[in-house]
């Protein structure tokens, strides 16, 4: 006890000159309405947490409610510590081509921002590192062990998240490539998608969601409104997601462009998504609409700043349409993913990478014009091996992780747990509890 | 004393209560339910189709004096018939009522 | 499939050069202060959409909660759509007296906000724009059609509210008379309580809703957590609608006094609305004090630049006591408004605009000052004028529109489908799957 | 009413000129970007309100939801008049060493943040105040009456809390004294905290919380959503909470600190509560988390400024544990709180004070170097001093205050109405009516 | 064996409990139900009158003993006084009883 | 004609059901009802000790002929062993069954 106080207490000084060092020399050198407009982008990326305990709560079973917010709760919690300690360093720790190394636990850490601090930049990242974690907490709910969860998930914003950021973002070998990924359709969505496909294809399908003929049958959501909240939540925090991806207010049209785009290309994927779902399965679902909104936002997370609002709608509604077809392959993949996670952020990620390619423009700041804008395929080559090698170290590395707790943890709740519910057997709670009648006393 | 169930849709349930209330019958006990229908209802959840063979459905718990089960029956029937007439009632001897209160037991208590 | 290639493809070329040389040209003379205001101010409306969907779906039952969600998600989806490609233009697009005529689908559109990107300023008007339809969803909760409450959506937006914004803040007519509505108590409010009146009235009541002898029936709301969490999310997202209609942050104080009265004109709203239902009904009711917030920030939103503060809170007591009498006023014509959109947003919306011309202050910005504050009642003439064409457009207009939708497509569902819920019959869903038991397999 | 009429007209018109002529003479003097920091926060700030009303009716029973969500929006309202009328002017209204005393109803006041309009800083505090008020609601649910409530928060938030907040913010006699409450543990949570200390104690346990043998019986929350819901929103708002108290953002590096621990401490928080709780109870506990989530808020409200985001980190670790001993403690000294809303902000908001003493540091803005930082104990002795007074004034004032409600109007509700719920007795309706069946027609 | 069900009001259910336990019957099955009340609540629901006609109430159905009929009558009228004494018990003939795990019938699965 | 009322765990429905399926019977009524278990769970929460007493369970309802009700009571064992076994079943005589629709009694009616 004596020791390990001891060394908190050097911890906790450490830092102290370092902080307060930068303070004195570097003040004048900070944009304040930059660093206003980063932090408030923040705050609107870390309210998307709550939008993503509403979603993932409200599509799943009341049994588990509880089970998948305590999830996204502590995901954030371990992200936050992860980042801070180790996730930083990695990303934005040095110019190497595969991980950075500098500026573990923030100390003498520089913001790759002009004019933010650091530790605002680094709470930009953070909420990011955050969602890249919690996708995987809606596509593997209602059946995932919850210490082998917190496990993977620290270890993904620790370790693995940041190694990706670090190539795309921060001067790795793919920003020295122009491949261009503007707020993270690959680096936090398909790379999110594709840790959530591996995690939700390893720890098998919730029971009876497929039948013995191998059809699917459907397990409502237990609360669509809850679920509707979390959607229009995080729709008001994509706004800080993508628009705050400028860094900066030096440049208010690109900011412009920004919210525009992120507002006509989720209307087209909630359009997209709810139409064809209305021809093909005869009636307009609300949670494949949902779905539709998030498809639109996540294709449009890469390319809003090089697009046309117009293009950035035919993005949403080609995006509406990846996500109803997504939905439909993973059923006959045999995979379950309660919440539509993989067809929402891995497809309409890698969508919205190629789309930069395909729709970006070199007047709105794109390295190349596009495909559909004359600018031949080369950038739609080079964004394809971006969002190629960053999903495939994705998979690969989940993999490896997934496989190793497997062996030691367990990914998996027992099958009494899952009939039960994991809300009572992992957490001794329920969501509703006494809705109903008290049960004790 | 019988008792008398009966399970109707939820839509019924007002009309029914006025039709027993019209008949002074001022006591039973509801619950929500849920029923069989003659056919499974088909529909699509994103995408995959379900088959819904449980709908919501209304029980009703009357239990009466024998002398005054017509009156209840025919009082559910027109009550029933408001709204499509759907619904049926489980008819079964009651041996016995006692009022929590003061213990009486017995028709009178009912 | 080709041809339509062809022409999408060149609609996404169209504007890239458009916009690409206003960028060239134009980044000078953007004040970046001023832009992330205008942006921060969207944002923050368009979280009011969450706002008005817990409201509404709280307010009524159970199984109509996914119609109405569905409504609020895709009627903002059709807003955007529809102030794109042609509401901005009519709204914006110059300076006729009756409707503006250029800039459809943005292009060459300009900003009326110096110094705020047109992409900005229109995403704060397309945001307005969405809250102006989505009033009538819950005017016509748990009975409308999903399809043709769609079209009549999307026309409101496209068409019918840019005709009076046009008046009011185009340029129009209204504006050369020096009618005052700052923050749109009539533009949006009390022209979309009036789609709402016209709508509830010829969709007819709930089933149900009045009894034989002519009275009514209170139908509870299912959900007054969801129906709280609305309003506290609308009054937050009212400080971006009120405060963020200065546009610019060039004038602090402006800002200050509208924050400082969209404060307590919904505080004396609740507290009036309040304390009159204790009085007259016997208990202090939760929704009616719901509405008086509303009420009140309904009743500000004209005046809240050039009123006091104390006249303020004499305007939120006022609202208050607007939206206890107006519900009762609406059973009296038998008219069943759900969720009160009618008293708050349409009656308050009146009074807020008269507002003006009674308590409005010179020195604070009115045209000229109010009758109480010694100006005489020209000023109010005016405001009685501009707010009587514009409800009465509204009401003329909403009138053909749903004759039209109701000959060709019907305007309310089958009785079946309202004693079911429309939840299942028009989107095969339920609110609350499986909440209570598993239904299926 | 005429009398009535004529008053109310004077007052209308009397604050116009005040505000009319502080507009002509003192616009250059604002700060438009500091004006918009403090407005954003206090936007933030407000929605804590809607945290706080979905985290107390999820942690209760259904049948005093719609009671307690009455409670916290018209605490607010009543809270936004009395800090309007007469709290500001006690607060900020001059050097006084114990209260402040001009400025009633804003007439002539001034702001005390430098470039931020009176208005604007009003409204910062007003909803602090509106904080301090809420947090009774918590800690009283379930039993208390509401009429009594609500004079009860309208005293607190219009004289006794603008008590404290004068000696520690106002100019009084704490801040003459270098005692360190950057952004309110003592002023807010701990003496928030105490009124709902003396409010749960003398209101006595809910009915069925003690049984016979004096141990707890657990009534387990409604809705774990909602509570989550309300906890993520109460994070998103500390944000405005912590780095608003800043007041400008002349210095965009203290700010980033105070935004970079607010996050790391509520995460620490989170973290301990819940192994804690894994360890001592057996199961990681939902609710816990949450409440440590809150606890490391409240523990880093206090030092956020100005100390290392390593000890931010470790605060809130510590906050966590408190948290959690805490919750047991009150249990043990048969006192019932509901939510927690005692340990929470009480015991943590005095930690945290206390924590500016141990890991302050003076080269980031403290008065003095805390212990653990080598500045020895004199800061802590001022931050016990000070925290200790505050706490003290605020138990005394609620005991007398609510001494005096007892024995004119009463706190608790009969037994009836605790057994029936207060929804149905107090407010004539239910929280989710209808949601089984429909209980009338 | 009878089917003992009693309709209770909530806030009853945890002393009938105690009651029950207290005599060792430590089976049964509760449902949440709507009853009728001896007369209908008045309340104003957005300024117009609601007749509040079904309150809730709770369920219990016990299948006992012959035997055992008395003392669990007496422990739910107990139980009941505790809060007020409301509710009302009926009483049937129980045919039979049958244990799913191993199919055993009759009163030895009670 | 017989009652059959069925209580099982929530997990035990679908197969329960389909097994009623596979044996023609498509007609019964379904409750959420709370069932005591053999021994109280402790549970945590918030630190203090819990005894959950009353668990989830489903009360199915069955009015079937008298010929039929070994065929019911095997398939609600068949169904139930799939998981677990758990649940009992209460048998009563039915007196009299009626289709609201169009008033016809007797075991034609179920
Ligand atoms: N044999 C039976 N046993 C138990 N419940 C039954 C039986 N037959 C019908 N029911 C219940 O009665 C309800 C109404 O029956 P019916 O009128 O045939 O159906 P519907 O309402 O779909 O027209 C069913 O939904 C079911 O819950
Ligand atoms: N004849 C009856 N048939 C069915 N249920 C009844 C009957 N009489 C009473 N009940 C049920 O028993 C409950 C309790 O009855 P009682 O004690 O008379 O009412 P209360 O609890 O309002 O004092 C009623 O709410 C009703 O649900
Ligand atoms: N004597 C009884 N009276 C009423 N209900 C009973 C009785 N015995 C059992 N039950 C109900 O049947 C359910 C299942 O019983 P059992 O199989 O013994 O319990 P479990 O499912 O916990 O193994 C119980 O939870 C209870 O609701």
């Amino acid at each position: 006890m004596k020791r390990l106080a001891t060394m908190l207490a050097l911890l906790l000084a450490t830092p102290a000159p370092a902080f307060a060092a930068e303070a004195a020399a570097a003040s004048p050198k900070f944009n304040a309405l930059d660093t206003l407009w980063v932090l408030l982008a923040a705050v609107l990326v870390f309210f998307m947490q709550a939008g993503f305990g509403m979603l993932e709560a409200g599509l799943i079973r009341a049994k588990n409610a509880a089970n998948v917010l305590m999830k996204n709760v502590m995901d954030f919690s371990f992200a936050a510590l992860g980042f801070f300690a180790f996730g930083y360093a990695i990303m934005f720790g040095g110019d190497g081509a595969l991980v950075g190394d500098s500026g573990w636990f923030l100390i003498d850490a520089k913001s790759a921002a002009d004019g933010v601090p650091v530790e605002v930049f680094w709470l930009f990242q953070a909420v990011f590192a955050g969602t890249a974690a919690t996708i995987v907490s809606g596509s593997v709910a209602e059946r995932f062990r919850f210490k082998s969860y917190m496990v993977v998930s620290f270890i993904v914003t620790a370790f693995l998240y940041p190694v990706v950021g670090h190539w795309v973002w921060g001067g790795g070998w793919l920003s020295a490539m122009n491949f261009h990924d503007f707020a993270g359709s690959t680096v936090v969505h398909a790379v999110g998608g594709s840790f959530a496909l591996v995690a939700a294809w390893m720890v098998g399908p919730r029971l009876g969601y497929f039948r013995k003929d191998g059809s699917a049958s459907p397990i409502p959501g237990h609360s669509l409104p809850l679920a509707t909240l979390g959607v229009f939540i995080l729709w008001v925090g994509w706004y800080g997601f993508n628009a705050g991806s400028t860094l900066s207010m030096s440049d208010p049209e690109t900011v412009g462009r920004v919210a525009i785009n992120t507002t006509l290309a989720p209307a087209g994927g909630a359009m997209s998504a709810m139409i064809i779902a209305w021809f093909r399965f005869g009636k307009p679902d609300l949670t494949i609409a949902l779905n539709g909104v998030l498809g639109g936002l996540v294709g449009i997370t890469a390319p809003c700043a090089v697009v046309s609002p117009v293009s950035s709608l035919v993005i949403g509604i080609v995006a509406g349409a990846v996500v109803v077809f997504g939905v439909d392959l993973l059923n006959r993949a045999k995979i379950d993913d309660p919440v539509g996670a993989i067809p929402v952020h891995g497809m309409c990620g890698v969508f919205g990478t190629l789309a930069v390619g395909i729709w970006g423009q070199k007047a709105l700041g794109a390295p190349l014009d596009g495909l559909l804008m004359g600018g031949g395929a080369s950038q739609l080559g080079v964004q394809a091996l971006g969002t190629a090698s960053c999903v495939g170290f994705a998979l690969v590395s989940a993999f490896i992780l997934l496989k190793a707790v497997e062996m030691t943890m367990g990914l998996r709740v027992e099958e009494a747990t899952e009939l039960r519910g994991l809300d009572v057997d992992e957490h001794g709670l329920e969501a509703y509890g006494g809705f109903q009648i008290f049960t004790n006393e | 004393m019988k008792m008398v169930v009966a399970v109707v849709r939820p839509e019924q349930l007002p009309a029914i209560k006025d039709a027993l209330f019209a008949v002074e019958v001022r006591q039973f006990t509801v619950t929500t339910a849920l029923g069989t229908a003659p056919r499974a209802e088909q529909r699509m959840y994103r995408g995959i189709e379900q088959q819904v063979a449980l709908h919501q459905r209304i029980r009703l718990e009357l239990a009466v004096d024998d002398a005054a089960l017509d009156t209840v029956l025919g009082a559910l029937r027109e009550g029933a018939q408001a709204q499509g007439g759907h619904g049926k009632v489980f008819i079964s001897e009651l041996a016995d009522v006692m009022t929590l209160w003061d213990g009486k037991r017995g028709s009178d208590s009912l």
